[in-house]
């Protein structure tokens, strides 16, 4: 069993045109960087993308965007992306918005094997149009089902050959639960390491969920809004 | 020198929505002016604030150098971490928050209703930005108190007799803090409980579409 | 914010009768041993106790049974006490039988604030019994409702004063659901440590779902099946 | 002695279920039987058993005084880890099993009938034990193979036309694979793909009240 794959070109390679591709990350913190940037290589187009963000204009999903790759995607918050309101006006890219939990349990659905749930976010708004709407307990929730993807492009921190991660702090975000939602889940480390160097008790992700593995090749992990605090004078 | 006088409104509305704190609440605040009210919080009490990116215990902003790119609260803005800060996925982060966990949601507006239906996530005939976790949060928040300023730049009531704008929740809003007034929502109505220094009920009715109630132990804003 | 009780029964008081109070643990494992014998010592009547096992006579939640302090029982195996039989037969004890996954899920729903979810577990068995059945892209799939407690005793290896814990191997199982699914959660540990010396990257149950944390006096951790293969000659 | 042809016999069917394991496989052995497949992984396989209390990468028994209370499968047996072992949650494991990342589940049956129906949790006017996680795992699990005495201790079939029993799933069972014979429930019914050696294929029928269809390339079992 060895899930390595010795770059993140080789790892993205046999992504088709159509693809539901889900990727990780909240703004730009968590993203994958390397497989989005060998996604784009490949020249792979009308995908079907599912991330929280877009990126941003020239940095992240936002260089996948500007590649023409993405026919239609659904997040919960593309305020980032100015070339975005073009292609929508343009009608060249569909956009779904849907509130950022019902999201996330959508995707976490999608991989445990729920079809669908009940929840109480976007009752009475939009979102709620034309899903069924039932009520227990006296309060109204709205039935959503799974979703899934083809493909999951994710970023851990530390990864072992068996597909263990690790995430480090607020890099987490929609990373575990989309390694469980896709049927071939591809993850880029910064720190590939042998099994057993991972305490199975911090484990995150087992590695039952990733197929394939890659350390990248150099991250720039960009900050998107550097908020900074003064030092006290002593 | 308008942004001047603006700063100003926005700090009172932050010093008066920090009172709403209690001593163990776990607190999500929406970004912008709800984020600041996160260096008001009252001596003696111990609140812990839950970032919907998936962090509780969110700490003040780095100092100059020790900024991380895998640390930001859900308006990625670099933060910190505290002792006993705990980082989770967003699956874990809106199962808490849609379980009813957090105690208190603060958040902007662009309209409230008299029933406390919330309008904050689209203008139509503009490019539409998304929810984000807006819906989820108004949704299951134990508490949703509003903060924003009582009228657009123009001059124009924001809280209405119905919202005109696509709406984020419907029936959601408890509290209504803005420069003018403290407003809680009731089955009955908007009851206005406190006013400004300075300013009668009228002065805020006139500033308001909805019909307010007046509180039977009216109070004026102390911050 | 301080959520530190001095002892296992300063922890439990309050539970009234009648009370639904869920326990962690599968089989021994992980089971809240001081807060079971704490509660047992208060004498409250008539709880309609959730676990995935029911202990074994003489230990664990098998105490509670012999203390005649059940009314009612939802898990998914208990084929390890005996007195239950006798108690079933008598109609002293109702209980419920439910599919292993279906109860996690179930309990993880309610802290989740999912009131209902599809799951294919069960269907065409009694478990469907009464219940809807609906087909999901050709497939058929029970709807189960959130089951939620009023109080949940739980057990982690390490907890803070806020209420972060983290468990020890297999011992982690039902604890951490069952946490977010009570209006009082009460954990006991085995190290009370200051905030701050738990990672947070590694936290697995965040303060927040924890309303009471106790130092447990001393741990039998019992054995259920103690299980050995020979060490080879050299 | 009975009980020696009875472990011979067990140990068979253990064996030729092992030969079913793929290289990469993610496999929940059941407890009893199944959970002796693990001893006979084929050379140059690697497989990684889950076990539904929540943990991936199942060891051997631990040596004397080394066992561990917190580390148990799912029998209850105090197992140990192996390198890239992980823990996880009741709530974790079985979304693992329910979501279809376990490519096999072996378990043993009461009954199992034509349609692949298993019954293998409760039998009425016994004190009823639980089904655990039984009936999560054949919904969901990609394959399911089911491996037990061809009849029961009085010879009474156990393959059957309809299962008698209350069911644990319906349709779920992929395999059976007993002392006696191999067979693929396929939807024209019950296939004998494989035979014990020196039994025919009406020795297995006279033992299983379904009726069998031949394969065109029937084989003896070779273990």
């Amino acid at each position: 069993m060895n899930k390595v794959y010795a770059s993140a070109a080789e790892a993205v390679a046999g992504i088709p045109d159509g693809a539901t591709v889900m990727v990780g990350g909240f703004g730009l913190c968590g993203i994958p960087e390397n497989l989005i940037d060998a996604l784009i290589a490949t020249g792979v187009k009308n995908l079907r993308t599912i991330s929280n963000n877009l990126g941003i204009d020239g940095f992240g999903m936002g260089k996948m965007l500007e590649a023409g790759m993405i026919a239609a995607h659904t997040g919960s918050y593309v305020g980032e992306n100015r070339l975005l309101e073009s292609m929508v006006i343009a009608r060249t890219l569909e956009v779904t918005l849907i509130p950022q939990g019902t999201l996330a349990e959508r995707i976490r659905a999608a991989g445990a094997g729920i079809p669908a749930f009940f929840t109480p976010a976007g009752v009475g708004t939009v979102v709620a149009e034309g899903k069924e709407v039932r009520e227990f307990d006296g309060r109204s929730y709205v039935l959503e089902r799974a979703l899934p993807a083809d493909y999951a492009l994710i970023k851990a921190w530390r990864g072992d050959r068996l597909g263990n991660l690790v995430y480090r702090k607020t890099a987490r975000n929609f990373n575990p639960m989309m390694a469980a939602a896709a049927k071939v889940t591809i993850a880029e480390v910064e720190e590939l390491v042998e099994p057993g160097k991972i305490d199975p008790d911090h484990v995150i992700t087992p590695g039952i969920y990733v197929q394939r593995i890659v350390q990248g090749a150099k991250y720039e992990r960009r900050i998107e809004r550097r908020t900074l605090r003064e030092r006290q004078s002593a | 020198m308008p942004s001047e006088i603006d700063a100003k409104k926005r700090e009172r509305i932050v010093r008066r929505a920090a009172l709403e704190l209690r001593d163990g609440f776990y607190v999500n605040l929406g970004i912008g002016m709800p984020t600041l009210v996160a260096n008001h919080v009252p001596p003696g009490i111990e609140v812990i604030l839950q970032s919907e990116n998936g962090m509780l215990g969110v700490g003040p902003y780095p100092f100059p150098g020790e900024e991380n790119p895998d640390l930001i609260n859900a308006g990625k803005e670099t933060v910190t971490e505290l002792p006993g800060s705990a980082y989770f996925s967003s699956a874990e982060s809106f199962a808490m928050i849609r379980g009813g966990h957090i105690n208190l949601s603060i958040l902007g507006a662009m309209e409230v209703d008299e029933e406390g239906t919330l309008a904050n996530w689209m203008v139509p005939g503009k490019v539409i930005k998304g929810m984000g976790g807006a819906m989820d949060l108004v949704a299951s928040a134990r508490r949703v108190i509003v903060t924003m300023e009582h009228t657009t730049r123009t001059g124009a009531p924001k809280i209405l007799h119905r919202c005109t704008l696509p709406i984020t929740g419907l029936r959601v809003v408890d509290t209504i803090i803005t420069e003018m007034a403290v407003i809680t929502v009731t089955p009955a109505g908007l009851r206005l409980d406190e006013v400004a220094p300075g300013l009668t009920p009228d002065d805020v009715q006139q500033a308001t579409e909805a019909r307010l109630l007046i509180s039977d132990n009216l109070q004026t804003i102390t911050i």
